[in-house]
């Protein structure tokens, strides 16, 4: 796996070829080979569907009679760092992957190019919106989306009737949530009554304090996401932000919410569905967890599941706001440094990367929901009962800002989670905690305090 | 004759040479690079400005530095004394007091146990033991003896269970070496202590620990180094958390640095980690008198 | 006060002490004589506590103190190899055994000047036992056991490396301090002027065993044994083989070159019916003249040693050029012999011993 | 007074207790934990249901079985011969052969120089040096000697950077041991030996080396254990790649257990881990003749 | 053959060694003698190249050696503290000069096994070290010093911890070797009758100083001053002091409690003016007699010891229950003097010493 002056894209199979290539047409024997570097990502079917693509784009370029081949150049995967380092000294990944959050910084370290073709790709044409959103960056289309996730809202259906709440109530909760009729502090009021009354031991618990469910409650909490995108800046709102504290405060005196809910995060599958937990935060990825937990087959846990539970939209801060999800996507990446005559190969690996059969291949194999509606048109797609019922809720989640002040914002805002889970500390003193934290980490010109 | 000298002079040097170059090339070019780029603003984009001593004036700034710099002294100090006193009192005890010397030497080998196997391992199970969820063993054993809530121990006493596994699993190096001087003091004068009226109690502060005080200096001191610069472990069990509670300064350099990707910060933090463990290095030569436990060369020439 | 009964100790295979027993008064002054490795070192550690005895017991008043701890004995002790506290001043190595008994700093201190003053090492009490010469050295641990005034005074060749002079102020030092404190001693010499000076009993051993115990007079005067006969003195008694030849009332001794005819007053031991037999003779009671005398004994002189004040004189006896039958006399400073010359000796019937040639024991 | 022997013979083992629990807390339970955990299939979902030798058998059917304990076994001997031919090395250089002892005792000093800064920064100055561009500084060193190709210092000669890095900063420990331990063999010997004509040579040979055997036993069944438990630094500088060429099977057990989150089968690595080593452990026992190195002891009671 | 020049050595403030010059020649056998302290030791380890002079130079065959080192000066030693290697068998102990000599392991270890017969530890060369008694030891060292037949034997106290009989066994060996093979030795010991018996020349230190270089008997009676009048003989010189009061050609010696009227042959230093002087008189040349004779010193009997074939007899010169005035005589056993006799001591003008009490230099 040792190439490092392949960037140009062009390299020719044999030294003789070199003086062919400019005077005489392609010579039928000898093939222009064409190496595309990938960055290593095995996670779910992503290795596959590029070697299908390669396989693909070259029985393409044959029917096309182009006397062409590409050929694929499997890079590990590697830190950030590295990443840098490595494109620093030349060895750049013609395609990458990496989370929908670093397009800012890959693009201020100069290591990834527009690709706004994206916006004519046929594949693409079917992705919703706000996916696009998240795609672009300062005007241009910067990565492609590969695959999707959102954070349900799991709700204990048989905690609810001990409480008190008829099939048709809660039947009908998930349409009050997307009227945002039903919100945040309702939920945590019915956690608190859940472990007041003992019906459940857990009233709200999440897969992991740093994961992107609980900053999913904190922008539900805040009303809005803490990114301007027109002026490109990070919003630090004060008001917003002790709202939210204030939320995990009164969860944490009222019991809803228990000091270990850092911890809860391997265990917290189990304890659901045990019955031991009201409401649980996750990404449909949770679902397989909570399968694997219950231990039979998947046709008897969706049984179980769909008797036992139920689930929805994160509810609204406020009565009337709107509710929503949150994920995390990775993109393909395309270098700044694949050239013009290189980059309709690349463009074409990414578009056939991403034909409807390869994005649910994916989606079996990692759970994630495909992208665009003709990827969810396969047919396998409606088999599996609970991501087609969770796909409708792709039209409402976003992502977290690509920002290069975001990271941080985030780190300091679970700082303050902590200290109020752990340390009991107040809403106003994690506030102050974030705040001043943040305040010395960041360049302020790139946030809007308010 | 005198060339021949010469020779004879440097050749011990000769055979230091090489390693002296490895060490450059693996250690000491490293260790200035650190130097330099604590002095720029390195960060994920990797592209180095200078900055001069801008970011040793922002760590004064670091509204954490203190509560950190506090941690970091009650972490090196604890652990310091601890894993001093215990691998001497293991020394002593498996080396002196256990008179049966295949016991001493059993008990000891006991010890190798936690270098069997990797240091996560550990971790992982301290992470169960510790579970602040009733699902946890400690919690377990206390509500078994009635209590109701499950503690939170890595936040309720995140410190002491780092200090405690980190001494327990680095006193073992100490020990070996405390032993070994111990195992070379003649068995004369322990014979003569004996007859002189002495008990275990001052044959330990007297015959014992006065051979000790080279090997003790050198223990405290890369102890101390050591846990300065050391921030592995915590970072396994407790990230840090909770807030800033567990973190080291070494370990917010390993964050400035890896986490957020500001390695001229990072870089900056380490500098000063090193700064302070060298001064407290030269304290201690001060404390241990080191001058005089250099002896001069008996065989001259 | 001491008793040893039975002790054996063997190391491993080896036997270093086989069936001691040794009975040792309150305030005696014992002296352990014997040759190297005769068991001498490990006779005092096994008293000392140091070494367990295999098998025997030990008492100490009259109480079986086998596991009686080192600490518990009140023991002052040399060691063969002084055992100085290598960390410690000469003045700390000195003090410790008070420091032991909790005595205050101050009080210990001036203690163990003193006793370094005594044995002339107060100029040295701030150095370190690296620093100082092999006898300075012997006298800081002769000073460290003596500092607690000891109950027991165990000594291993306590003064080997001092010089004759210092020796003879330390003894006389040990001697006062012994016998003004009734302290109960036991030293290990190799030199046996030193022990006939100063003990009042001296054992013997040879190969782990005891041969003779008892008085310096006793010893030398009634040796038990050729073992002993030859070990005190020095130098050592001359030991001649000889046939013991009955003729009558007359007694003649018949070694190789030589007749000597025993005086009738000599008794000898009558349960004795061989004719091989040792003839002992201390160099000092032969007498060397250049003339022939009645029943004296034809020698030649081999070699003639200076000693200071005496000369010591090395005879061959007979004329075979290849006997082995040596002789060594002391004769005054002034008496002039030279190589090769041809000379007769005599010796005092009553002085010499007699000692059966196969056992060893002495027949008169 | 039986009493009194007893109470007098089982005080060490009293002081000892308290440790010794201590021990079985965290280090011996997790071994034990460690056991049983490779006989389940635990991952992810962290149920554990009793699989009995499965993950053994699994592991005897991986098919990168044979290659990783190959490498292994590689950097399993080359770093141990290494460090402690090294270690020696230094200790005599620095304790013997530098007759200027102030000398010695700066050059142990500089030797403390890695462990003061986080391993980390060293791994990400090596890689910079070794980057398989042209742009690493080692390549520009070879390139600017003419050589046209950059070269994949990692791929080539990843096990190498690893051994050499690692021997350096692992040298440090045994050499103080074996300077202690060559430190307190007497002036006297050593005066002896020169009086009787050895050179430098025999000295080291005859006088040196039998005193150490002991402190190099140790060191040399530490560094066995250390060596085949240890992982942290490779993952650090290759990750086990390329491919499995820097592979280790403590790697290969720590990867099964945390990046593919199959903790059963990673247990069941560690386990092989451990009673290859412990194996090791006994051989080298046999090899230095533990038995004669535990003298009885003179002092009897 | 071996030279020392104006050798000085200090250990930082304390001076062992002052200008101290010394002439060896090849195949002598030196002794060198003196008190505990004295810097014996020092010398030795400088004629090792052990140890570095603080100035002056050392020659061997005339050239300087100062730098040479130990390895190349082919030295045998016998260390105070024997400095066995712990870690080898007693055989290979011995045989480790050999092997240095890269001498075959068969050879080596054949020539090994009989010098350690030689000196009666044939029957231990299997042990290690530690299992040895102390004179096994020191033999051992003997034996390894010996083994490669050197050309400098170097001995600290190499017989401390032997028996008188086995110390005359290896003392004759020593000579043996040394005659045969023309070894240059140099020997430190504490015992002057060992040094007269067996040195060429012996050299007195005393307090880093060397005061007198010379053959036994040059030293014995010709002492240069008080020092080595008083160190050598054992039991030592008596030193009286006294004034010297002339009275025409009368010369008389009147000391506390006595007069003594030196013969008219007795010879002084005529450069001596003064009137403070130190008689000397060696034990052995004064006689006890029960009746006072002509020029007779009365005394009272304070001590008697028996030393084996002689008394050492303590008297108080005079009637002052205060004095120190003591004198110890040597007199045969036969004379029976009891604890407070008052007794009549003659000594002979010839045989005594008379030394200037201001500086010690002898002025007869
Ligand atoms: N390292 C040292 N530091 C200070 N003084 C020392 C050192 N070594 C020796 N001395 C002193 O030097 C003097 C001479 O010592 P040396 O060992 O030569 O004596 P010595 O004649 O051999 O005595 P002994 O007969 O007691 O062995 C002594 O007074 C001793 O105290
Ligand atoms: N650890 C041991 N192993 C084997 N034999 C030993 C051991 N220690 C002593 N011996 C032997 O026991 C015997 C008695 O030793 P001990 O030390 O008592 O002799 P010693 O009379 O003191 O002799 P020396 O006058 O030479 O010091 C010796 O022959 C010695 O070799
Ligand atoms: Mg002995
Ligand atoms: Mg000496």
């Amino acid at each position: 796996a040792c190439s490092a002056k392949n960037n140009t894209g062009k390299e020719t199979a044999s030294a003789a070829d070199v003086q062919n290539k400019s005077n005489a047409p392609k010579d039928a024997k000898t093939k222009e080979i064409i190496k595309i570097s990938v960055g290593e990502d095995d996670y779910g079917a992503r290795m596959s569907n590029y070697a299908a693509a390669f396989k693909a784009l070259n029985e393409e370029l044959t029917a096309q009679g182009k006397n062409v081949e590409v050929v694929a150049d499997i890079l590990p995967a590697v830190g950030d760092d590295e990443l840098v380092l490595q494109a620093q000294a030349g060895q750049y990944r013609d395609i990458s992957m990496n989370s929908s959050l670093d397009i800012g910084w890959e693009l201020d370290a100069g290591l990834i190019q527009p690709i706004d073709w994206l916006k004519e790709s046929e594949v693409f044409k079917t992705l919703p919106q706000n996916l696009w959103d998240i795609m672009e960056y300062q005007g241009h289309v910067y990565g492609a989306i590969q695959d999707m996730d959102a954070s349900p809202l799991y709700i204990n259906k048989t905690a609810l009737k001990t409480l008190g709440w008829s099939d048709a109530d809660i039947e009908g909760l998930p349409d009050r949530v997307l009227k945002g009729d039903w919100t945040m502090e309702d939920m945590l009021n019915i956690a608190t009554e859940a472990v007041e009354k003992k019906v459940t031991k857990y009233g709200l618990v999440s897969d992991g304090l740093d994961n992107i469910s609980v900053q999913d409650i904190n922008n539900q909490m805040m009303g809005f996401e803490p990114y301007d995108l027109e002026q490109s800046k990070v919003i630090f709102d004060k008001k917003g932000i002790t709202d939210t504290y204030s939320f995990w405060e009164k969860g944490i005196k009222s019991g809803a919410i228990t000091k270990d809910f850092a911890a809860l995060e391997d265990v917290g599958f189990g304890y659901f569905v045990n019955g031991d937990v009201m409401f649980f935060i996750g990404g449909t990825g949770s679902y397989n967890s909570m399968k694997e937990a219950y231990g039979k087959t998947d046709k008897e846990f969706e049984d179980w599941f769909y008797a036992n539970s139920t689930f929805t939209l994160i509810p609204a801060g406020s009565k009337g706001g709107e509710p929503g999800s949150l994920a995390n996507p990775r993109l393909y990446y395309v270098s700044s440094k694949v050239d013009e005559q290189k980059m309709p190969y690349v463009q074409r690996i990414i578009e056939l990367a991403m034909a409807p059969n390869l994005q649910m291949d994916h989606t079996i194999a990692s759970g994630k929901l495909p992208v665009t509606k003709s990827g969810q048109e396969d047919p396998r797609f409606s088999d599996l009962r609970f991501l087609h019922d969770v796909a409708y809720m792709l039209d409402y989640t976003k992502v977290r800002p690509p920002h290069l002040a975001y990271p941080d914002y985030l780190k300091q805002q679970i700082k303050g989670l902590e200290a109020i889970m752990v340390n009991g500390a107040s809403a106003a003193e994690a506030y102050k905690l974030f705040e001043e934290n943040y305040k010395q980490n960041v360049d302020q010109d790139q946030v809007i305090f308010r | 004759m005198n060339l021949a000298r010469l020779k004879k002079k440097s050749y011990p040097y000769l055979f230091l040479a090489p390693f002296a170059i490895l060490t450059l090339l693996f250690f000491v070019i490293p260790a200035f690079a650190t130097i330099w780029m604590s002095t720029t603003n390195l960060d994920r984009k990797m592209k180095a400005d200078f900055i001069g001593l801008g970011n040793f004036r922002q760590i004064l700034a670091d509204i954490n530095l203190l509560p950190i710099i506090k941690i970091t002294l009650i972490y090196v100090f604890f652990s310091l004394i601890l894993t001093v006193a215990f691998s001497l009192l293991l020394a002593i005890c498996t080396q002196y007091l256990v008179k049966n010397k295949r016991i001493g030497a059993l008990y000891r080998v006991i010890w190798l146990i936690p270098s069997t196997m990797p240091g996560l391992v550990y971790v992982v199970f301290w992470k169960y033991i510790f579970n602040p969820t009733p699902g946890g063993f400690a919690n377990k054993v206390i509500m078994y003896f009635g209590l109701e809530q499950p503690v939170s121990w890595f936040n309720e006493a995140g410190l002491l269970i780092i200090i405690v596994a980190g001494v327990i699993s680095g006193a073992s190096g100490g020990m070996i070496l405390f032993s070994a001087s111990i195992n070379s003091i003649p068995e004369d004068i322990y014979k003569a202590a004996r007859v002189d009226g002495a008990k275990d109690r001052s044959i330990i502060k007297d015959i014992i620990l006065p051979a000790l005080k080279w090997p003790i200096m050198y223990v405290t001191v890369t102890s101390t180094i050591g846990l300065f610069a050391s921030y592995n472990f915590i970072l396994l069990a407790t990230g840090g958390g909770p807030v800033f509670d567990t973190t080291t300064l070494a370990l917010y350099g390993y964050q400035q640095a890896f986490n957020r990707l500001e390695y001229g910060y990072g870089a900056a933090i380490s500098v000063i980690v090193v700064i302070i463990s060298l001064l407290l290095t030269l304290l201690l030569f001060r404390i241990f008198d080191f001058n005089k436990l250099i002896r001069p060369p008996r065989i001259e020439d | 006060m001491i008793k040893l009964e039975g002790i054996s100790k063997k190391f491993g295979d080896s036997t270093a002490l086989e069936n001691v027993s040794l009975d040792i008064k309150r305030g005696e002054f014992v002296a352990l004589l014997g040759p190297s490795g005769c068991g001498k070192s490990t006779t005092l550690m096994i008293l000392a506590g140091l070494l367990q005895p295999t098998s025997g017991k030990v008492y100490f008043d009259g109480k079986i103190v086998n596991h009686v701890e080192p600490k518990d004995r009140d023991i002052g002790m040399v060691f063969q190899s002084y055992a100085l506290y290598p960390h410690m001043t000469v003045l700390d190595n000195i003090a410790f055994p008070l420091k032991q008994r909790k005595v205050k700093k101050k009080e210990r201190h001036q203690k163990a000047q003193e006793i370094a003053a005594m044995l002339q090492i107060d100029q040295l009490t701030d150095r370190m036992p690296s620093q100082l010469s092999g006898g300075q050295q012997q006298r800081v641990a002769m000073a460290r056991a003596l500092a607690k005034d000891p109950l027991f005074l165990l000594l291993d060749e306590p003064m080997s490396n001092l010089d004759a002079r210092l020796k003879v102020d330390v003894r006389d030092e040990i001697r006062r301090l012994q016998l003004k404190l009734g302290i109960t001693t036991i030293i290990v010499t190799h030199d046996q002027e030193e022990a006939m000076a100063v003990a009042d009993k001296i054992a013997i051993l040879q190969n782990g065993k005891i041969q003779q115990y008892g008085t310096p007079d006793e010893l030398f005067m009634k040796p038990v044994n050729l073992f002993v006969a030859h070990f005190m003195g020095n130098p050592p008694m001359n030991i001649l083989k000889c046939d013991l030849l009955r003729n009558g009332n007359e007694r003649i001794l018949r070694g190789d070159g030589f007749d000597y005819k025993l005086l009738s007053t000599k008794k000898l031991n009558t349960e004795f019916k061989g004719t091989k037999v040792a003839l002992g003779a201390r160099p000092h009671h032969l007498q060397i003249s250049k003339v022939q005398l009645e029943n004296s004994i034809p020698a030649k002189v081999v070699l003639v040693e200076q000693l200071g004040r005496e000369k010591l004189i090395k005879v061959m006896l007979g004329d075979n050029e290849n006997t082995t039958n040596f002789i060594r006399i002391l004769s005054p400073s002034d008496l002039n012999v030279s190589y090769n010359e041809r000379v007769y000796l005599t010796l005092d019937s009553e002085a010499i011993h007699i000692f059966d040639e196969e056992t060893g024991k002495v027949i008169t």
